[in-house]
């Protein structure tokens, strides 16, 4: 979806600026670079261009908080912060290549706590009939003696391959909403998002699924080795994601398609296909998430993330990934999620009142995307 | 008509009363020269035809005098007194009219509105848009170019020609003194080109001064009284148009004398029948069209603007839909509403509308040429590409075709000018190495050097023994190229010619048949 | 230039935000409570937190403040924040009860006294302090009440439910007391209860009460889930000429839960029958002394389990207990 | 001829499907289908579809406005200061209200038109931090309104409802603003082509930023109209309303990328349809733990509908290319 009124193209474009009909020379002006401090200049505006942008600013505002904040940089809270980093890492990944189509997922949260609710059903060890035997699913899935795959050999690891297919389905209804139909892409994951997250809350009417298995609780906060398991999980799919899409087929097709379908199309591209999967690998990576999140929170929960749509989309958006398709990569991703979670963390150190934590955040996401802006100019003169 | 040429030839006095002129203009962008000391002065009631390769500094001269962008140096006269725009506004109030080269209409308006869109005429004291009166005078504006539709319509339901013609009312009706036309036929048909000629002629006998600017240099011919040749940013000559037959602007544009505009045949068609397409139908576009496309022949398709001829090419294609009829590759059926069926069986399109339809234009010319070819380059099962070979293989054909353009890797393909953006996506299709390629106007609007390249490679393509079905509205090219012409009026196919029987005005008849498209 | 400005304000921005808030450490030895809970968006919430924050501090802690807006993975990673402060205890006011047991047994590893107020864990797995309202029995005994008041009528009544966001636990519970009773009298009823879903928004309340009242003009049996809700009954209900003192013939029996200022003065003028209260102040004051107690005695997981059963506030018992009821101390400013 | 009975259809199933609903609910539940039922349905779509019109502005140029239900907030807060703090009189309060409306839609224009922010992240940051600034004045106590204010909801005039009346008002003057007054036109121009605008020496910037300043306005008076109803303001007021805005406007046929769209009928039609559905599942008594369920299909079988009707109107259209129909 187009929300930029800006000159559409932004920095890795090239020229912000449409040299316009068989260009007689580049237009706009040259970079201005008659001005004293020129080394100076130039260096910040390395900074300012470089692909790592968001990164260093998110080192440069820790360092700026580090005197305020000794415990910042306490052991603990660098682990959790990094722990923090990664399950939100994954589903904003998936967020990333529907974005690159020009689509939107809404429906990325509440495919999260439909799949956290099915998986904790399926290997619940135990429930109480007091909270349950309302809901729908008592007798026939659920007893007190726990779900299906309850106590089985392979239980967990079955339970999580139908999560993660079932939040793959999720992402096939809307990919073929979108693609086959043309159905515009926000009111597709608008009300997707409506419906299964009341189906989530209707399975188990709204109740909790506690009592999951060891086994599966350990992919919260386990390790193998030194590695906690989230981080294995959690880089594993950013370097395949950005193998996927740097250096296949599939990922130079899915560029094409953001960037102008009608030419795709005609060059043989399947764009239908390429944009379905691209819903269907957003589903994958939310029901993914969804695995990490409620094993670390021990629990099926039918309101799972509820609230975490805008840090999902702002992670990618505020890193530059453009809402109007063709311009997305995983280093990105990975760089706005590191600022939405440093951002959370600190706000959370520091002591604050609540109403104030809103505020800072707001202004420093502002202060970021201003930022942005200026690079987006930036690179415009220079090119 | 009188214009001064520094350093060459008596510099000549601007007389009393030129409409405009430019003294000593210079551009540069980035320390590169796009204008070089340019003076050129445009006499009232004239045409000047101003000539030039892309890139020579056609649109930036007119750019400066529109006020879209800044003189270094040098100064403008307008009437005798200095002139320095500042916006294109300002050059509107100004009294010049500049229709541009890509359209501005807003395609969710009606043709009233886009007239308008500027200045709404409202009732009195009141806010409120005097949709009557806008009418009105929207329709007079239309008839002075005999165009002949409501002035309700939306934008989005005319032809480009209709769209093309309403982009020239609109100026029209802001009564300017001085005209630009930037390339103005392009999407016309041999009709509305007439109509609008009438139209310059009579602006001419107005007193008004015009200065038309067009590739189709035959046109230039026809309208101009003085020719102007740009290239590479200077004035390199002036005149009158009876001084500079066709043959010398080419000369002057391109530096060199071009042996001629087309090159030599090349091909020859042979027996085996490549494409075979049988009673293709869809109603209200095409009506049991029938052909064949031979193994090295170059088929030309003859039709005017809305003739169905484009329609139909996607349809073969696979891009659009068909009720009835056949398409067979060798003797393969191809599947409809398919075009990846059609391009594993070998064909390639190269459609009308680069910028909509053939180019990623933000994405750089490497990729753009890969994009048909990819498959070939990625392993089975994981899709992995081999980057090098194909960075390797896009760059050759990237020169092969004499792609103009400092780095094939990083330069996005909007930065580059039409005729190599045309070579861009013909090299996309060529890497494909197709056995049939369906070409829709390749030439337009692109220079002369540009079709001479796009004419050879063509032809390159047919003599290594594929089929070609070049579509296009400019009879004179499709007599040097095609081995066959078929002729298309009205969604049927009225006529075919051999090229023994080629005959300029035997074809036109033909497509003239039932007089022009008809239109409610 | 245009360049040099923006990056200026850009920076003045950033720095702006950083500055603004002051450094933790510098506040002296004091002891620190960290107190994280669910939301402020509701009286009942707002007059727990000011409690238990007000207490906390009289006692001379330090309390550090932590909203999570019901956003559970939040509140854990808040939290796991606030553990690494090494704080000196820990309140939560938890999303649910089993998000409390997550959250206590890293409490428990961290060796730091755990404080769970107002919603029951799930389990006894963490050691915690827990101090718990039954939202489903005050409901029931606050719905009860009603239903004495619609047996007197001699007739069937037609019962209504204003059901919170099915997302969160109170308002289940809520709702499961409400049924308890409807199934405890199945003569009184002339069908199945009318639901009416609020999100707990006043506006969605609103909308939907219209259509209900409007499908069904004869509902003269109301419970809301919460007191929050009764300006928006009063503004549906009036227009219709049932917002009567209870007596007339025309008057709702109505009920709600929570005990806010409202609450209390609509008992007090007699337009609503009873509300369930949960003894707020009561459960600020336990749930601060048994911490203190823990954190005084050095103990680093103290369990225990602190039942506030709360009650009905009602027409009937109004002058004797009006003044457990939060709402009435707070009407009344004392 | 077939295909243009057809496509006269086509044009219209918005209202078709609207219609249909309606008759459907009005079989199902009861004292559906009356006049009634048709003012309450109205007087409870007034509020969201205030800020919906708003919204089309700011989607007819191709933006978005995630700022409204903290808009909404602030007014409300502003609004309770005038009235409740300072004692004022009621007029006063919608001044301040429509003020601090206006106030925080500049501020989103400004952020995008002039910083050339992203409009969604320009109005998320307006969403955030202005909640929090709301709080900031409130603590989060739930501001109570005086019967100064409440009992406008009541006021009737010709027997109508004074919601429905501002509501009807708002309505019909975005409708006229929009078919009928120069920068009206010049919105659809800029959102169905801002390159081509700025060339045509169209004042781009403001004609953006106009529609997020009426959008902040609009999210102001719809505020206001609902605490007159409700006389109660709690912390989380307006929440999760800009994405209702959205869907009810795209639902009524504005298109999210720009240019396309009307206030009238469309975006009314959407809002409405909405309200109509909920109110049908609340009249027949749905268990509420479907309702959303059933909610969320209707409203994505609504937009599959209209999606296959824009693809068979290509298909028409693209008969007559040719003008040839024989």
């Amino acid at each position: 979806m187009n929300t930029e009124s800006r000159p559409r193209e932004p920095a890795a474009g090239g020229g912000a600026r449409d040299p316009g009909p068989a260009a007689d020379g580049p237009a706009g002006p040259g970079p201005s670079a008659r001005r004293p401090h020129a080394r100076l200049r130039r260096l910040g505006r390395h900074l300012l261009l470089s692909e790592y942008f968001v990164l260093y600013l998110s080192i440069l505002y820790m360092l700026a908080l580090g005197p305020f904040l000794p415990q910042l940089f306490a052991a603990q809270n660098l682990a959790d912060m990094v722990s923090n980093i990664w399950p939100l890492l994954v589903v904003a990944i998936g967020q990333n290549f529907v974005l690159i189509t020009a689509g939107i997922d809404l429906s990325q949260t509440s495919n999260m706590a439909l799949t956290s609710v099915i998986g904790a059903v399926l290997i619940v060890t135990s429930c109480d009939p007091v909270l349950f035997s309302k809901c729908p699913l008592w007798g026939t899935f659920l007893t007190e003696h726990g779900g299906p795959l309850a106590g089985m050999a392979l239980g967990v690891p079955i339970a999580i391959l139908i999560m993660l297919v079932i939040g793959s389905l999720i992402g096939w209804v809307n990919g073929v909403a979108v693609a086959r139909f043309k159905m515009p892409a926000f009111m597709v994951t608008l009300t997707t998002m409506m419906f299964f997250s009341a189906v989530a809350i209707y399975l188990p009417k709204s109740e909790n699924i506690q009592n999951l298995p060891h086994a599966f609780n350990v992919l919260g906060k386990g390790r193998i080795g030194p590695v906690p398991i989230p981080l294995l999980v959690g880089a594993g799919v950013a370097v395949g994601a950005h193998l996927l899409l740097s250096r296949t087929l599939f990922g130079r097709r899915l560029y094409a398609v953001g960037t102008n379908p009608v030419a795709s199309t005609i060059s043989g591209i399947p764009t239908a296909r390429i944009i379905t999967r691209a819903y269907v690998l957003a589903g994958f990576c939310a029901a993914l998430a969804s695995v990490l999140y409620s094993a670390r929170l021990e629990m099926g929960r039918p309101t799972l993330a509820r609230t975490q749509f805008i840090d999902i989309v702002g992670a990618n958006v505020i890193a530059g990934v453009s809402l109007s398709g063709g311009k997305g990569k995983i280093t990105w991703t990975l760089f706005g999620v590191i600022f939405f979670v440093l951002l959370a963390n600190t706000l959370n150190l520091l002591d604050l009142p609540f109403y104030s934590i809103d505020i800072v955040k707001g202004l420093v996401i502002f202060g970021a995307a201003f930022l942005d802006v200026l690079r987006t100019r930036a690179a415009a003169q220079g090119h | 008509m009188h214009a001064s040429m520094e350093g060459r030839g008596p510099s000549m006095e601007a007389p009393e009363g030129a409409a405009f002129q430019f003294l000593g203009v210079t551009k540069s962008f980035f320390g590169v020269p796009v204008l070089r000391e340019v003076s050129l002065s445009l006499r009232p009631g004239s045409v000047l035809g101003l000539v030039g390769e892309n890139g020579a500094g056609k649109s930036t001269l007119m750019n400066v005098m529109g006020g879209v962008l800044r003189p270094d140096g040098g100064r403008m006269l307008l009437g005798g007194t200095p002139y320095q725009p500042q916006e294109p506004g300002d050059a509107r109030a100004a009294g010049i009219g500049f229709i541009h080269q890509e359209l501005n209409l807003f395609t969710n308006l009606s043709v009233a509105e886009n007239m308008f869109i500027e200045s709404f005429p409202t009732l009195r004291r009141t806010p409120a848009i005097d949709k009557r009166r806008m009418a009105e005078r929207t329709r007079e504006h239309l008839a002075q170019i005999g165009l002949d539709i409501s002035p309700g319509a939306l934008v989005e339901t005319l032809s480009p020609g209709e769209r093309q013609l309403v982009e020239i009312a609109k100026v029209l009706a802001m009564q300017p003194r001085i005209f630009i036309f930037d390339e103005p036929t392009t999407s016309l048909t041999a009709k509305e080109t007439g109509l609008l000629f009438e139209v310059i002629r009579r602006l001419r006998t107005r007193r008004a001064s015009i200065i038309y600017i067009s590739h189709i240099l035959g046109h230039v011919a026809e309208l101009a009284d003085e020719v102007a040749v740009l290239r590479n940013g200077e004035l390199v000559a002036t005149g009158p148009t009876a001084e500079y037959p066709v043959p010398r602007m080419i000369s002057c544009m391109v530096g060199r004398d071009l042996k001629s505009i087309f090159p030599p045949k090349a091909s020859a068609p042979q027996e085996e029948v490549l494409l075979r397409v049988e009673k293709l139908s869809q109603p209200g576009i095409v009506r049991d069209v029938d052909l064949t496309v031979h193994k090295g022949e170059i088929v030309g398709l003859f039709g005017l603007m809305g003739s169905g001829r484009t329609e139909l090419a996607r349809m073969i294609f696979g891009v659009d839909r068909y009720e009835r009829g056949t398409v067979r590759v060798g003797n393969g059926l191809l599947p409809r509403g398919d075009p990846r069926a059609a391009i594993e069986r070998g064909m390639a399109f190269v459609t009308e509308n680069r910028r909509e339809e053939g180019l990623l234009m933000n994405v750089s010319i490497a990729d753009n040429i890969g994009l048909v070819a990819l498959p070939e380059f990625a392993r089975a099962v994981t899709g992995h590409l081999r980057r090098r070979r194909l960075q390797e293989a896009t760059a050759q054909k990237a020169q092969e075709l004499h792609i103009k353009a400092t780095s094939y890797e990083a330069q996005p393909a909007k930065s580059l000018s039409g005729g190599n953006q045309q070579k861009v996506v013909l090299a996309k299709w060529l890497l494909a190495a197709p056995r049939i390629l369906l070409v829709d106007e390749p030439t337009r609007g692109i220079d002369v050097g540009a079709k001479y390249d796009v004419y050879t490679i063509i032809g390159e393509l047919a003599r290594r023994g594929s089929g070609v079905l070049y579509i296009s509205s400019e009879l004179e090219e499709l007599l040097a190229v095609a081995d066959r012409i078929l002729v298309m009026n009205r969604g049927e196919l009225v006529g075919q010619f051999e090229r023994s029987e080629f005959a300029e005005e035997r074809v036109m008849r033909a497509a003239f048949r039932q007089g022009d498209e008809v239109r409610p | 230039m245009r360049f040099r400005i923006g990056l200026l304000v850009a920076a003045g921005l950033l720095a702006g935000a950083l500055v603004l808030p002051r450094p933790t450490q510098a506040a002296n030895k004091k002891l620190t409570i960290a107190f994280s809970f669910q939301d402020l968006e509701t009286e009942f919430w707002v007059a727990g937190h000011k409690a238990i924050a007000e207490t906390l501090a009289k006692r001379g802690f330090k309390v550090i403040e932590k909203n999570c807006s019901k956003d559970a993975n939040l509140q854990l990673e808040q939290v796991k924040g606030l553990l690494t402060q090494n704080v000196d205890g820990v309140i939560i006011i938890p999303v649910d009860g089993e998000l409390a047991v997550t959250i206590g047994k890293l409490a428990n590893q961290a060796q730091i006294p755990y404080g769970v107020f107002n919603r029951p864990p799930s389990n006894k797995d963490a050691k915690a302090l827990v101090v718990v309202a039954d939202n489903r029995k005050i409901a029931a005994d606050a719905v009860d009440y009603m239903a004495q008041q619609a047996k007197k009528l001699g007739r069937k009544v037609t019962p209504a439910i204003m059901v919170g966001d099915l997302g969160d636990p109170n308002a289940v519970g809520r709702r499961q007391g409400f049924y308890d009773v409807i199934e405890k009298y199945p003569e009184l009823w002339t069908g199945k209860p009318i639901e009416i879903p609020t999100k707990w928004d006043a506006n969605v309340g609103l909308q939907n009460l219209q259509s209900a009242v409007q499908a069904n003009p004869n509902i003269d049996f109301l419970f809301t889930s919460s007191d929050f809700l009764f300006p928006v009954i009063k503004s549906v209900l009036a227009p219709q000429g049932k917002w009567e003192k209870s007596g007339s013939a025309k008057h709702v029996i109505l009920g709600g839960l929570d005990g806010d200022k409202t609450a209390c003065g609509l008992i007090r003028d007699g337009y609503l029958d009873s509300t369930g209260v949960q003894n707020l102040f009561a459960e600020a004051e336990m749930i601060t002394d048994a911490i203190t107690a823990a954190v005084g005695a050095g103990e680093k997981t103290p369990e225990k389990w602190m039942d506030d059963h709360g009650f009905a506030l009602t027409q009937a018992n109004f002058k004797q207990r009006h003044l457990d009821m939060w709402g009435c101390r707070l009407l009344e400013g004392k | 001829m077939g295909s243009r009975a057809s496509r006269g259809i086509l044009r219209n199933t918005t209202f078709v499907l609207f219609v249909l609903v309606f008759v459907v609910f009005g079989m199902l539940a009861r004292n559906f289908l009356t006049l009634g039922n048709l003012q309450v349905i109205l007087s409870n779509s007034s509020y969201i579809g205030i800020i919906t019109v708003g919204m089309t502005f700011v989607l007819l140029v191709g933006g978005i406005d995630l700022s409204v239900g903290s808009i909404m907030y602030l007014s409300a807060v502003a609004t309770s200061l005038v009235v409740n703090d300072l004692e004022l009189s009621p007029w006063l309060g919608v001044v301040a209200c429509l003020g601090v409306g206006l106030a925080f839609g500049a501020l989103n224009a400004f952020a995008v038109t002039r910083l050339g922010i992203v409009p969604f992240i320009a109005t998320l940051v307006t969403m955030i931090a202005g909640r929090g600034l709301g709080l900031l004045v409130t603590q989060s106590v739930q501001l109570d309104f005086p019967d100064s204010i409440t009992l406008l909801a009541t006021v009737r005039l010709g027997g109508v409802q004074l919601n429905i009346l501002i509501y009807a008002l708002v309505v019909a003057a975005a409708a006229l603003f929009l078919a009928y007054t120069s920068w009206g036109r010049r919105l659809y121009a800029v959102g169905n082509d801002p390159e081509a605008a700025r060339k045509a020496g169209l004042k781009v910037p403001r004609l953006i930023g106009s529609t997020y300043v009426l959008s902040g306005v609009c999210a102001a008076l719809g505020g206001f109209v609902s605490i007159a109803q409700i006389g109660r303001v709690p912390a989380g007021f307006g929440r999760n309303n800009e994405f209702d805005a959205i869907a009810a406007a795209v639902l009524g046929g504005v298109s999210l990328f720009g240019g396309v769209g009307t206030v009238f009928p469309g975006a009314l039609l959407g809002t409405v349809m909405i309200r109509v559905i909920q109110a049908g599942l609340v009249a027949r008594n749905i268990d509420i733990y479907i309702q959303p369920i059933i909610m969320g299909a209707i409203i994505f079988f609504a937009v599959l509908l209209d999606a296959l009707r824009n693809l068979q109107l290509k298909k028409l259209g693209r008969r007559n290319i040719m003008k040839m129909e024989t």
